[in-house]
């Protein structure tokens, strides 16, 4: 007898679809030219190997920890394609692909990998402006749910100041149980904010299982709960979470408020490296959810139009592996973050007296010098 | 040109001048529309300004700073409106983590102006948890700036700087001292350093240090007494502004410190720490506490038994000048 | 021109009626016998009577605040009446009439509306415990939403311990934009907690109207996000109320879960006595509620039945009226409470030797000693 | 009988063997169930239990201690993971309002015997928040209590009178002890304490005050001291033992306070302030403290010299040792 495990619920398949796990078109194509569905497809495999090369890496001991979402790049190309430049684009770790997209440095992700601080990364990986990303990005919420309201703020400010710019945020099934979740959907409903959420449904939030996150049918219904329209779609289906986005985006740019989509997909790995799947859960549900990869299903798509092949494949993961790898060794060049980084970004201006003497205490401790050395205020640099 | 005004009053005249010159400046909160906030400090800004400026919310606290926050990141200037500091428990998690965090977190590539208008404070009787202070919180908080006016005059230079600082600012307003009394309030723009404490009256035999409504009622026991004492208004309380408050501290040896929050790991113990770090040579006597006692905010017919008074703090005044070593 | 308000939305009346408000039966009657209606009919008015005596005693500067919930009344009633003894309420402020229905005492009512502590009033009306409310009473949650997941929290208490009892709590429209709202809800579905919300929708949450609180239609349909059943009943028809409560009641103890019922009012009155409603609303929709006050309509209804008359209604007015200054007079006789009270009931056993300090100081203080007097740790009880 | 048993396992125990006893207790909080916790304190319980003792929940901090607090009224004693202690921000309305608040605000009507074991501490260079120490925040809070094991045995005699107590409880287990050693734990029962610190080592020529993990580096730094250090672990921040802390410092003179949360405003401030108000006679010199920086807690590059370490707990014992006025 296996061990105590919360049972899985598979989702009801009644979501839009318009690209079958086989590759066929079920539904309207999006007008989307063939260079642009060539680059969506470059981003997924590009998504796949850097989250591969993230975890091989650890496995070495060279980030702490990595993840990603292999099997989830449908929902991050899908709607990050949907966005203008100017838009903003709220992530989660998970939709790395949306990133990729939308050309985020691969050398700075690595470095963020490696532990090192914003500021240090960016100076010591500088980017011609012209290469930097076009879409506004926020780092990703390490608070489960907290960028919900956030997304809210900056669609209200692009919507007041009349700017033609809409918000788009993407967030796990598990993460919507969080008070945030409704508290920025019901102040963007309220305010017709031009907000679209995109509500990954990996089915698993770390152990728990879809089932026990809530006793909703659909995460995307939690949207009723604030007049904000809704809708579902197969996550693994890129065709289906681009239109769908495309519309919501559209209609938040329109004028019409927010909206909210659930992508329907599944966490094909533990929820990161630190995380050992198989002990909460079984395998029986991989391979009815291998057979719908949502790169393989394009693939197929995509070399029935004659747009793929093999050469041209194996080609792709070549450049693409020379890139990851490129990126990764400008990341290690990285000198190691000095330590008074941690004292930077607080206040603007003056940080006061206190937060400066706390700087030369740890400027004298690397030193070699007594920290402690000042009894009467007159500041340091007379320890040991 | 100088008006009459109370401290809400200042407040409500304040924000208005800048929302005439800064269209970026939106007031964001519930009740702060048509009504004209609870204390009115909103007072008649709806008419004038519209619902895309006064934005009146649904109640939702998180939701509410969470989206000031990214109002501010998207380039507006947001002005919450905190209708009792206690209910910004509600919003720790949007507080801590994108409030006072964002800037730092995204290495500087955001910044985050968003002032915070809270009234804290005891003393009018209100509901359990309308009477909350826990500038302590906030001081343990890096990354923000927090203020606290005590008079008309001063709320109104502090304001407008905390409108346009770059930093988050958390802007404590005492509820007692709303209609407490009126100021001569200058019509023209001036600016008061957000990081400044304020010397209220010189003296030599001690010092007393407090901010808000206490400084009053400090400065009315303070009256009573023979002694040349000392009077500090923090003003600032995170980043706290410590250099003159050691410096007195050196000159009279003596000190007492008076606020409202609860005694333990209150904002007085912090400042204790700092003057047994840098002063400790000069104190001629242990530094008493004239604070809250560390329970609920009472119920209102005992709550003048928890808020320093004018006798507490006579008392800790002459127990602290009759010691000697 | 007057001044810049709010549009009010007036709500739609598709929801579930049993008395219309010319008191005729347009649905089922409850099984209800004539001496309970009767009974629901003695709540309804002494509920209004008192908050009408708390307000002119508020006037009198008696009490520094008082409210309450004119024109509201059905719901408590209909609501509170689903119960049975033993389950738990977890009332609002504005729902008196529940807490009457269970028969709180009247005279510690108007102790804590003289700001004595419970403890205080406790001890100085002392209460047969044949009198004491047969329901599990929580204090109202002064934190708006805060009290939804402890409420889910003593249902499934009960459920997990095999209790056949219920929990049900009251909330405003305006909480329920409290994420608090959502937190209790999704877990109370999930775990099939026998919890049943009563959303009391008067239109106003102090100056903001229902319109600029929620894009939703409704605010029953805020339940779809936790797949929770939801009712939406004429919050003033006492027999709507009861009915779908009753039946939201029965269902949880059969262990079908949680419900939502929004039972649709209006707040006839200012938020409260510091609150000037017309500064921020008309009253152009005060008439068209008056002409659905629950009480009128009930009134109208018991009279068809033969249960009431005029002299029946001027004895209960006068029964009542009694009742309640007996009750006024008690509480006024209440000693001040002793400063000392609040340190009580903070941790039990020892407190530690600052909280006790501390208690000294103020016992020193009120005796006329210096309570500063301690520098050396050694106590007080040597000051002046 | 005893294991040996690391900190984890400790608590693993501890919990199993009053899950046995005490069928009210119940275990709440999301992946606490199959998984057994992100750090397998929870292990095999699930198994053993079930669903209606050891529950998963979904994600929300605030509903979980929420509802942990109405299940408590209702005559469950629940113990809530807090995965992380930063997460609690979100529950920060919970924690004020219902479980500090609900045995006071009812007059003694309701208890709310609810323990919360929190995940804390920097050292295992995780994500940011992950790594929070806000001890100074619950020392301000009236109506709850503190504890922080910082070894196997120790805790599970702690625990074991947390789990007990008829208070909300903070317990606080550091992330980077989890693992650190293992020590014989005894099979039975045996209480300890909730409100009494621990002689950790006599001396008499400085009191050094520290809990958590910052024990055992404390501990080697004052090894390789030639000075007689007596070295007091806390266990309780919430109520401070504070006779036995300040008798120490009568005999010793001298003190140091290491911890690892932010040093503005936090728990070390409060310890200074009671010493000055009772002890001031007897100090031979500036208390210092060791702590964290006024920072965010850094990203894992440079979390090293963010925490408290051996060098520079050494640094501030030669200093207040060589001290002299
Ligand atoms: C407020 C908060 N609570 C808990 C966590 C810990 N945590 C990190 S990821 C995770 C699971 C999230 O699941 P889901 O939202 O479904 O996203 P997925 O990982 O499946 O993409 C949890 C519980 C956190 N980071 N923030
Ligand atoms: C968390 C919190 N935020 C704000 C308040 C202040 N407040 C008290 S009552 C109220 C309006 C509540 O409206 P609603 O929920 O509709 O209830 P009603 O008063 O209409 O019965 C507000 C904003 C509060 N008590 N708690
Ligand atoms: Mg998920
Ligand atoms: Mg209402």
């Amino acid at each position: 007898m296996g061990k105590l495990k919360w049972p899985e619920r598979r989702p009801q398949e009644d979501f839009e679809r318009i690209l079958s796990p086989e590759g066929e078109l079920v539904g309207e194509r999006p007008a989307i030219d063939d260079a642009e569905l060539l680059r969506w497809h470059e981003v997924m495999v590009k998504t796949r190997m850097l989250e591969d090369m993230g975890v091989r890496l650890q496995r070495r001991g060279v980030f702490s920890v990595a993840g990603g979402g292999p099997g989830e790049e449908a929902i991050g190309v899908g709607a990050g394609a949907a966005l203008n430049p100017g838009d903003w684009l709220h992530p989660s770790y998970r939709q790395n692909a949306s990133l990729l997209y939308w050309d985020i440095p691969l050398d700075r992700t690595f470095g963020a990998l490696l532990g090192h601080a914003p500021e240090h990364v960016r100076a010591h990986l500088p980017l011609d402006p012209a290469d930097a990303p076009k879409v506004k990005l926020t780092p990703y919420a390490v608070f489960l749910g907290a960028h919900i309201p956030v997304a809210a703020g900056t669609a209200l400010t692009d919507k007041l100041n009349k700017r033609d710019h809409v918000s788009l945020a993407f967030i796990g099934e598990g993460a919507t149980s969080e008070g945030d979740f409704h508290d920025g959907l019901g102040l963007a409903g309220v305010l017709k904010a031009p907000l679209v959420v995109v509500i990954a449904n990996n089915g698993w939030s770390i152990s728990i299982p879809s089932s026990r996150q809530t006793a909703a049918e659909t995460f995307a219904q939690k949207a009723v709960a604030h007049g904000i329209p809704h809708r579902r779609v197969d996550g693994n289906d890129v065709f289906a979470v681009y239109s769908a986005t495309k519309a919501g985006v559209d209609a938040a740019r329109a004028g019409q408020g927010a909206c909210v989509i659930e992508a329907v997909s599944y966490r094909m790995t533990s929820h990161n490296t630190a995380d050992q799947a198989d002990i909460y859960r079984d395998d029986t549900e991989l391979e009815y959810w291998a057979q719908r990869d949502p790169i393989d299903r394009f693939e197929k798509y995509l070399t029935k139009c004659g747009l793929l092949d093999n050469t041209y494949k194996e080609a792709q993961r070549e450049r693409i592996d020379i890139e990851l790898r490129n990126a990764v060794n400008r990341a290690l060049e990285i000198p190691a973050t000095p330590a008074d980084t941690m004292f930077l970004n607080h206040l603007h201006g003056d940080p006061g007296w206190l937060f400066k003497h706390q700087q030369e205490e740890l400027a004298a401790e690397i030193a070699g010098k007594n920290p402690f050395m000042d009894f009467d205020g007159s500041g340091l640099g007379k320890g040991e | 040109m100088a008006e009459s005004l109370n401290l809400v009053a200042s407040i409500n005249h304040t924000l208005r001048s800048e929302l005439r010159k800064n269209e970026r400046l939106r007031l964001v909160g519930y009740d702060i529309g048509p009504v004209g906030g609870m204390f009115r400090a909103t007072e008649n800004l709806f008419e004038e300004f519209g619902e895309d400026r006064i934005i009146d919310t649904p109640l939702t606290e998180n939701g509410i700073l969470g989206m000031a926050v990214g109002m501010a990141i998207a380039g507006d200037r947001p002005v919450v409106e905190m209708q009792f500091l206690g209910f910004m428990y509600n919003a720790w998690g949007q507080f801590i983590y994108h409030l006072a965090n964002l800037h730092q977190k995204s290495g500087g590539a955001f910044k985050v102006p968003v002032t915070i208008r809270a009234v804290f404070g005891g003393g009018i009787k209100p509901l359990p948890f309308h009477s909350e202070s826990t500038e302590a919180w906030f001081m343990h908080t890096p990354g923000i700036r927090v203020v606290c006016p005590s008079t008309p005059r001063q709320a109104k230079g502090l304001l407008l700087s905390a409108l346009r600082c770059d930093d988050p600012v958390i802007f404590l307003e005492h509820a007692k001292l709303y209609r407490a009394f009126r100021e001569e309030v200058p019509e023209e723009e001036y600016l008061l350093p957000l990081d400044k404490c304020r010397l209220v009256q010189e003296g030599s035999d001690l010092t007393l240090l407090t901010w808000g409504n206490m400084v009053h009622v400090s400065t009315e026991a303070v009256n009573k007494m023979d002694a040349s004492i000392e009077i500090i208004d923090l003003v600032s309380l995170a980043p706290l502004d410590i250099e003159p408050i050691l410096e007195s501290v050196r000159k009279t040896g003596r000190c007492i410190i008076v606020h409202e929050a609860r005694r333990t790991a209150g904002p007085g113990a912090e400042l204790i720490a700092l003057i047994n770090e840098y002063a400790l040579e000069w104190l001629k006597a242990p530094i008493k506490r004239v604070t809250g006692f560390d329970v609920a905010f009472p119920d209102t017919s005992t709550e003048e038994f928890y808020l320093p008074n004018v006798e507490r703090i006579t008392y800790a005044l002459e127990a602290v000048l009759g010691f000697e070593f």
